[in-house]
C-alpha cells in the first residue's frame, strides 16, 4: 500500500470537506488499500505549486481550480465529484427596478474571489451570454460572499453574481426579510464537475488503479463526503469519470472575464 | 571569602520549578507537532529556483506600473487616514489600559481585554462589520483599518508607558500635578520614540494589510496582489510587493529619522 | 563659555520672590525662632512613623512635630532612611504605621484632589533630581506650577502663561541657569541638573520645601548659594524647609535644628544651636 | 522680566515650516479620500442590530466545541514552535540592526531594510515559498511563522534597545567591555520588558494569523473561521474568534504578569 | 535593620586587596611623591586637549601629565567640563582637539580591541552611578571584570568563576555593602548604589581609576573611608587616582596634586600641599 497525499481547495459549495475529511478518508482507504494525508489548503496557488514540486499527489478542486493547475502543472482529471444545482446567478433586490441584464449596463455589481467558477467565472459568463461585458460595461467589485450580500440588501451595490446554491440558502436564513426582497435576474446552466485530480508526476497506471479503486466503492466514498452534511443538499451526488475537454467551457470563461491567459483558444 | 558569596540560584520553589520544566517541554512538543525537518529545508533549492525564475524579472511595463502607482497611492491615503485617526484615539484608551498610571488595576484589567478582543476579531470580520454599518467602500475601509490600528497602538503604547522610568512621574506628583498632567509631562516624553516606532509601524501594518480595502471595495494595492497571486501572475505580483517595500523601507526611514532627533546623543 | 553660571540673585533683594503675588509675602505668620511648636502653627507632624519595604524595617517609631518657619535638617548615614521618610512626608509612599500631617491635613490618610492641592503647596528636590529627560530647563521648571494650575498650559514652556514662564525664568536665575532655558535637560552637569530641580520646586513659592540632599552634587559656592537662599525663604517669608545633608557643617549652619535617624529610629532632635559636629558624627558609626 | 524668556516656538526654518504644513495638507486629503463621513456612522446601528443578532448566540454545540478545540491546540503547536524560534532568531538580528549599538551605520541600514523587506512580503507569498520548499503542512507553516516573527521582533528588538538609557552601558562600556557584553548587560536588562511585550505579542500575531496555516495545508483554526465566513455560519465564526480571544487575553495576561516582576514597583 | 552599614575592612590590612593575585602588589613602581612625573612613568598625559558639544565649547588648551601612583583631585564649578574632561581622558566620548595617552598609549587614536584593553586596566566611578537597574547590585559589580575577562562568564553572578564572585563580594564588604548583595540595583539608597559603584570600578583592580564626585552621595564617614581607600590603592599599589570633588578639603588632603577647569582652561595645576582652602575658592567665582 502507497501512501499519498491529498489537499483539499476550493471546493465550493463543499467547503465542509475542508473541516470534516475523516470519513471520506476513511472511505477512501478503504476502497483502494493505500493510505492518504489529507491538507485542507486554503489557496489554489500553493496547491498549484506543491503539485508542481510534485510534493502533493492528488487534489479535490473545482473547475476553474482544475483550468489553471492544469495549466501550470499538467496534472489531469481523475474522477468528477457530480453534484446537482451547481451553477450561479446574478440577484438584484427587487424594488431596484433592475429586470434584466442589460439594466445593470454601467452599475455596481459584486463578484466573489477572483477565479472562484461559481462565484465570479460563471456569474460575468452569464452577464457576456446576456450582452453585457463584463469587464467594460459594469463597475465590477471583488470581494467576499458575506460582504457583497450585505453591500446588497443595503444597496451599495446593484447586483451580485454568486453561486446560486449558496444564495438560496442565505436567503433563507434572513428570516427578517420580507419575502421576495431579492430577485433573481439571470442564471447559468450548471457548471462542470468539482473533480480529484491527480499530479503529472503519478505513473498513469497507478493513477488508474487509485481511480478504479474509488469508482469501485462509490457509494462508501459518497457516503464518506456527505457523512457530516445537516442537511442533505449534496445527497444525490455522483462520482463520474471525466475528461478534459469538459472545461473548455471554464477556459472560455476566463478569457470572457478578462483573463485570456488560461483560454485554450487563444493560447493556441 | 567563597561564603560570603550568595548562592548562585535562588531555590527556585518547586512551583516554579515545575513551571519551568513544564514551559520547556509544550515548546519540544510543539516543535515535534510542527514536523522541524531539515532534510526537507536542503531538498528545495532546485524546486525554489524553478519557482523564482516564474517571478523574475518583476513585470516593469510601464502602464502596469502606472495603474499600480495610482492604487498605491489610493490605498496610501486610506491607511495614512486610518493610522492617524488610530493612533490619536489608542493615545487615551492606552492611557486608561497602562498599569499603575491614571486608571486602577480592574479598568486597566477590562481594558486590555477589550483591545485583546478587538484584535481577535480577524480583518475580514471587522470588514463585514464595517461594510454592515456604513456601506462598501475607502470609509469601511478606513475604519477597519483605525480599529485594528487601536488593537496593535493601545496595547504597545499603554506597555510602553509602563516601562518608563518612573522617578520624573513621582516628582512630577509631587507638586500636586494630576495624573494626566503627570503622564503627559514625564511618561510621555520618556515613552515618546517607542510612540513613534509603534504609531509608523502601525501605518506600515494598514499599508501592507490593504487586501481589506479590496473586500469593501476600496480598491488599493491588495486586489493587485491577490490577482496577481491567485492567477499565477507572480511578475506582476512581485512588482506590487517590491512598491509595498519601498512604502515599507520609507516609512522605516522616517521612523528611525524621528526617533534619534527624539532619543539624541545622549552624551 | 557657558561653563560658570553665579547665583547671582540670591544676594538680590527678596522682593525678587514677590514677582507674582506681592501680598504672598506677609500671608504667613513668620515663626519666631527654632523649636516654636507651641507658638506657631505646627506645619508638619509625624506621629509614630514606620516604613517597612517588603520584609525589611526601614525605621519606625518616628515622631516630630516642625512648626511653620523651621529650617530642619534631617542627617543620618547612608540607608537611614531619609529620603525614604521625606516621600512618606509627602505621600508618594503609603507609610506602614503612624501618621503624617502636613499644614493641618493627614497626608498618609489623604487622597485624590485633597492630596493634590497639600502637594501643590510643598516643594520637594529628589535625591535622583528627575528632570524629565528629553524636554527643555524651562519646561522643566515650568512644570513646578502643575500642582497650583493643572493643565495644558503648565505642559510645557512653550504654552505656558507668560507669568509662569517669567516666574520660571526668575527661578532659573536664582540658581544662575538663566542661560540654560532652553537645553534639553540631559545635557546638563550634574550641578546643573539639581540646580534645575531646586528651581523647579521653588518656582509656585511653596509653603513648605522639602530638599533631599539639595547640594551633593553642587560645587561649594554653588551650595553656600542655595543653602542661603533657602534661609531667606524660611526667614522671610516663613516658608518651612526640611532639609537632608551630609554636610554637617551646612546642617549646623543653616538649620534651625537637626533631626537624625539612625538604626531605625530617630535618635537626634535638637536645635542646631546646641549641637556640635561632633555631636553629630555618632550618627554615623 | 519677561524679555528674560526664550521664545515660545524656536522659529522654525522654511524648509521645516514647509514640511509640517505638507505634512497636515497630506493627512487631510487623505482624510478626505477615505470619504470620512459622520452621518454614515449615525446611522449604522439598527443595521449593525440586524447583523449582530445573526451572530449570536456563538456556537456552543460540543461537537462543535471539541473539533474547534482540537484545532485550537493544532494552531497553539504550531504558533509557539514558530514564534519561540523567531523570537531567538530576532535577537541576534536586532542586534546589528540597532542604531549605535554593535553594527555600524551602514550594516543597520542593510538589515533594517531587509526586514523591510521581510514585512512587504505578504503571507501569501511566504506560504508559498516554504509550500514550495518544503511542502505542504505544518512544517511550511511554521517556517513562515519564523519569518514573519522575524520581520517584526527584529525591527521592534532593535527599536526598543535604542530607546534605553544609555548610561549603565557607557560605565560598562569604560571597564573595557566588548560591545556585546554591554548589550549582554545593560542593554538587554534595560529593554526586557518591551522585549516581553513584543514577543509575546508575536506569538499572540501567530495565532491570530493562523489562516496562514489554512493557505499551506497545516489546518488550524484559521480554516475553520474562513469556512465560518464563506458559509454565513456566522456562529461558528463567533465561537472561533472567541476562543482565539481567549487565547491573546491568556498571553496578554502572561505578558502582564512577566513584565510586573521585571518592571518591579521601583519605589 | 539594615541601615547602617560600616566600611569595616578600609581599616584592615593591605594584603585583602591582593587576594586574587598577591603578585600583582609590586607589579606597578610607587611614585616617589607629587608631581614626580619626571622621575616616575607618566600612566596619563593630555596634550592641548579641546571639547565643545555641538557650537558650545567647554574647554581647550587642556594638558598635563599625571605620573603613576598620583592621587590627582580634579576641582572646579558645576558645568566647568570635569566630567567630560574625564571622558574624554578614558576616550568615551571623541575630543575635539589634542590628544590623550593613558598608560603610554593613545586612547584618543585607539579603537577595537587596543582601546578595550586599555579601558581594562582603567576604572571608572561615574558621577550618576550608572549602575544597571534591574540587575542584583553583585551582578554589577561582577560587571567590573568584563574588560579583563570578557564573555558570558561575567554576565551575571550567577555565572561568574567563584574567584570572580569572591573578589566582588570582597569589593561590596570594603564600600560595605555585603549585606546587599542580592538587592535589586534600583532599590538601593543614593549612597548605597555610590558605593556600588565604586565597588564595581575597583574590583578588578584598574591601574588608573577615575572618580567623577564619588562621595557626593556618601555620608561624612563613608566618604573619608572611601578616600582612604583610594588613597591606599594609591600610596601601597601604585594605582593612579584622579577624583573630582566639590569637598575641597577632601581635595587637599587625600590629592597630591590639583588640577583646577575654569572657564574652559586648566586655571590650577599645582600641589596640593601648596595650596590652602581659600586659593581653590577663586575656581568658584
Ligand atoms: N524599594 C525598596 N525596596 C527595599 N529596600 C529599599 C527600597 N528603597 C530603599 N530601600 C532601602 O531603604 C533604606 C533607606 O533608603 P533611603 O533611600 O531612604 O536612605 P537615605 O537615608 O536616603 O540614604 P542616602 O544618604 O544614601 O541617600 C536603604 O537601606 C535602602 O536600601
Ligand atoms: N550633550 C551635551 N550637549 C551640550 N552640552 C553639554 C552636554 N553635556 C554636557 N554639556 C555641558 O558641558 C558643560 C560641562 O559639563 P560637565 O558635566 O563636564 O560639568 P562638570 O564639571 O562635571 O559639572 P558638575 O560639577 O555639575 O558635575 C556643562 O555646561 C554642560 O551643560
Ligand atoms: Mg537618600
Ligand atoms: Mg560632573
Amino acid at each position: 500500500a502507497e501512501n499519498w497525499k491529498l489537499a483539499v481547495t476550493d471546493v465550493e459549495g463543499m467547503e465542509r470537506l475542508q473541516l470534516e475529511w475523516g470519513p471520506f478518508k476513511s472511505a477512501l482507504e478503504e476502497a483502494t488499500g493505500d493510505t492518504f494525508e489529507f491538507f485542507p489548503v486554503n489557496s489554489r496557488t500553493a496547491v498549484a505549486e506543491a503539485l508542481r514540486g510534485e510534493t502533493v499527489d492528488f487534489v479535490v478542486s473545482g473547475p476553474a481550480e482544475y483550468v489553471v493547475i492544469n495549466k501550470l502543472t499538467n496534472a489531469t482529471p481523475l474522477i468528477g465529484l457530480g453534484r446537482p444545482d451547481y451553477h450561479c446567478t446574478i440577484v438584484v433586490r427587487a424594488d431596484s427596478g433592475i429586470n434584466l441584464p442589460t439594466d445593470l449596463k454601467g452599475k455596481k455589481v459584486a463578484f466573489g474571489d477572483i477565479g472562484s467558477t461559481s462565484n465570479m467565472l460563471c456569474p460575468m459568463q452569464v452577464l457576456a451570454d446576456y450582452g453585457v461585458d463584463p469587464v467594460n460595461d459594469i463597475e465590477k467589485t471583488h470581494t467576499s460572499r458575506n460582504i457583497a450580500f450585505e453591500a446588497l440588501k443595503n444597496g451599495d451595490i446593484d447586483a451580485l453574481g454568486m453561486n446560486a446554491g449558496t444564495f438560496v440558502g442565505v436567503r433563507n436564513g434572513q428570516s427578517e426579510l420580507p419575502y421576495g426582497f431579492f430577485k433573481m435576474i439571470a442564471r447559468s446552466g450548471d457548471l462542470p464537475n468539482d473533480m480529484i485530480m491527480v499530479g503529472a508526476h503519478v505513473p498513469q497506471d497507478v493513477a488508474m488503479k487509485v481511480r478504479d479503486a474509488i469508482l469501485g466503492s462509490k457509494a462508501q466514498v459518497i457516503a464518506g463526503i456527505t457523512a457530516h452534511e445537516e442537511n442533505d443538499k449534496y445527497v444525490g451526488m455522483d462520482l463520474v469519470a471525466i475528461e478534459d475537454g469538459a472545461y473548455d467551457y471554464v477556459r472560455s470563461m476566463y478569457a470572457n472575464a478578462g483573463y485570456p491567459q488560461f483560454d485554450n483558444f487563444i493560447g493556441d | 571569602m567563597t561564603d560570603l558569596s550568595p548562592a548562585r540560584l535562588e531555590r527556585p520553589s518547586a512551583v516554579s520549578f515545575l513551571g519551568y520544566t513544564l514551559g520547556l517541554v509544550i515548546v519540544f512538543w510543539c516543535l515535534a507537532g510542527a514536523g522541524f525537518s531539515i532534510d526537507k529545508v536542503m531538498s528545495s533549492p532546485p524546486r525554489f529556483a524553478d519557482f523564482a525564475s516564474r517571478a523574475f524579472p518583476p513585470n516593469m511595463d510601464p502602464q502596469v506600473l502606472a495603474r499600480l502607482g495610482w492604487k498605491m497611492v489610493e490605498t496610501l491615503q486610506i491607511a495614512v487616514a486610518g493610522a492617524v485617526i488610530g493612533v490619536i484615539l489608542s493615545v487615551p484608551i492606552a492611557l486608561v489600559a497602562a498599569r499603575g498610571l491614571i486608571a486602577g488595576p480592574a479598568v486597566n484589567q477590562i481594558v486590555r481585554t477589550l483591545l485583546g478582543f478587538i484584535r481577535a476579531v480577524p480583518e475580514i470580520a471587522w470588514a463585514l462589520v464595517f461594510v454592515v454599518a456604513v456601506g462598501l467602500g475607502p470609509f469601511a475601509g478606513m475604519l477597519a483599518i483605525v480599529v485594528d490600528t487601536i488593537g496593535f497602538c493601545g496595547r504597545f503604547f499603554a506597555d510602553d508607558m509602563e516601562g518608563t522610568d518612573k522617578g520624573p512621574a513621582e516628582s512630577l506628583t509631587a507638586t500636586g500635578a494630576r495624573k494626566i498632567d503627570v503622564v503627559a509631562c514625564a511618561t510621555i516624553p520618556a515613552a515618546m520614540p517607542a510612540f513613534i516606532s509603534t504609531g509608523l509601524f502601525a501605518l506600515e501594518k494598514a499599508v501592507r494589510s490593504s487586501t481589506i480595502l479590496g473586500l469593501v471595495g476600496a480598491g488599493g494595492i491588495g486586489i493587485e496582489l491577490k490577482v496577481g497571486f491567485d492567477l499565477f501572475d507572480y511578475p506582476t505580483a512581485m512588482t506590487v510587493i517590491l512598491m509595498i517595500a519601498v512604502v515599507v523601507i520609507a516609512i522605516e526611514q522616517l521612523s528611525g529619522w524621528a526617533r534619534i532627533r527624539i532619543i539624541g546623543d545622549q552624551q | 563659555m557657558p561653563t560658570r553660571a553665579i547665583l547671582s540673585s540670591t544676594t538680590s533683594s527678596v522682593t525678587d520672590l514677590d514677582l507674582i503675588d506681592p501680598a504672598a509675602r506677609q500671608a504667613r505668620p513668620v515663626a519666631t525662632g527654632a523649636h516654636s511648636a507651641l507658638v506657631s502653627p505646627v506645619d508638619i507632624e509625624a506621629r509614630e512613623v514606620a516604613k517597612t519595604f517588603g520584609d525589611t524595617a526601614i525605621f519606625d517609631g518616628v515622631s516630630f512635630r516642625l512648626a511653620r518657619g523651621e529650617a530642619v535638617a534631617l542627617v543620618g548615614a547612608n540607608g537611614a532612611g531619609k529620603s525614604t521618610l521625606l516621600r512618606c512626608l509627602m505621600g508618594l509612599i503609603p507609610v506602614s504605621a503612624g501618621s503624617v500631617h502636613l499644614l493641618g491635613e493627614e497626608t498618609s490618610a489623604a487622597q485624590g484632589t485633597a492630596l493634590r492641592s497639600l502637594r501643590a503647596q510643598v516643594g520637594l528636590v529628589s535625591q535622583k533630581h528627575n528632570l524629565v529627560p528629553r524636554l527643555s530647563v524651562l519646561s522643566n521648571v515650568v512644570h513646578g506650577f502643575l500642582g497650583k494650575s493643572p493643565g495644558l498650559r503648565h505642559w510645557s514652556h512653550m504654552l505656558a502663561p507668560d507669568a509662569s514662564r517669567s516666574a520660571a525664568m526668575h527661578a532659573l536665575e536664582k540658581v544662575g541657569l538663566a542661560d540654560f532655558a532652553t537645553r534639553r535637560a540631559d545635557r546638563l552637569s550634574g550641578g546643573q541638573s539639581q540646580r534645575v530641580a531646586i528651581a523647579r520646586a521653588i518656582v509656585s513659592r511653596p509653603k513648605v520645601l522639602f530638599a533631599d540632599e539639595p547640594c551633593a552634587s553642587l560645587d561649594p559656592s554653588a551650595g553656600e548659594d542655595v543653602m542661603e537662599l533657602f534661609f531667606r525663604l524660611v526667614k522671610d517669608e516663613g516658608v518651612t524647609v526640611v532639609f537632608t545633608s551630609h554636610n554637617i557643617e551646612h546642617a549646623l549652619r543653616f538649620g534651625d535644628r537637626i533631626l537624625g535617624l539612625s538604626n531605625g529610629k530617630l535618635q537626634l532632635d535638637a536645635t542646631a544651636a546646641s549641637l556640635s559636629p561632633s555631636d553629630l558624627r555618632g550618627l554615623y558609626d
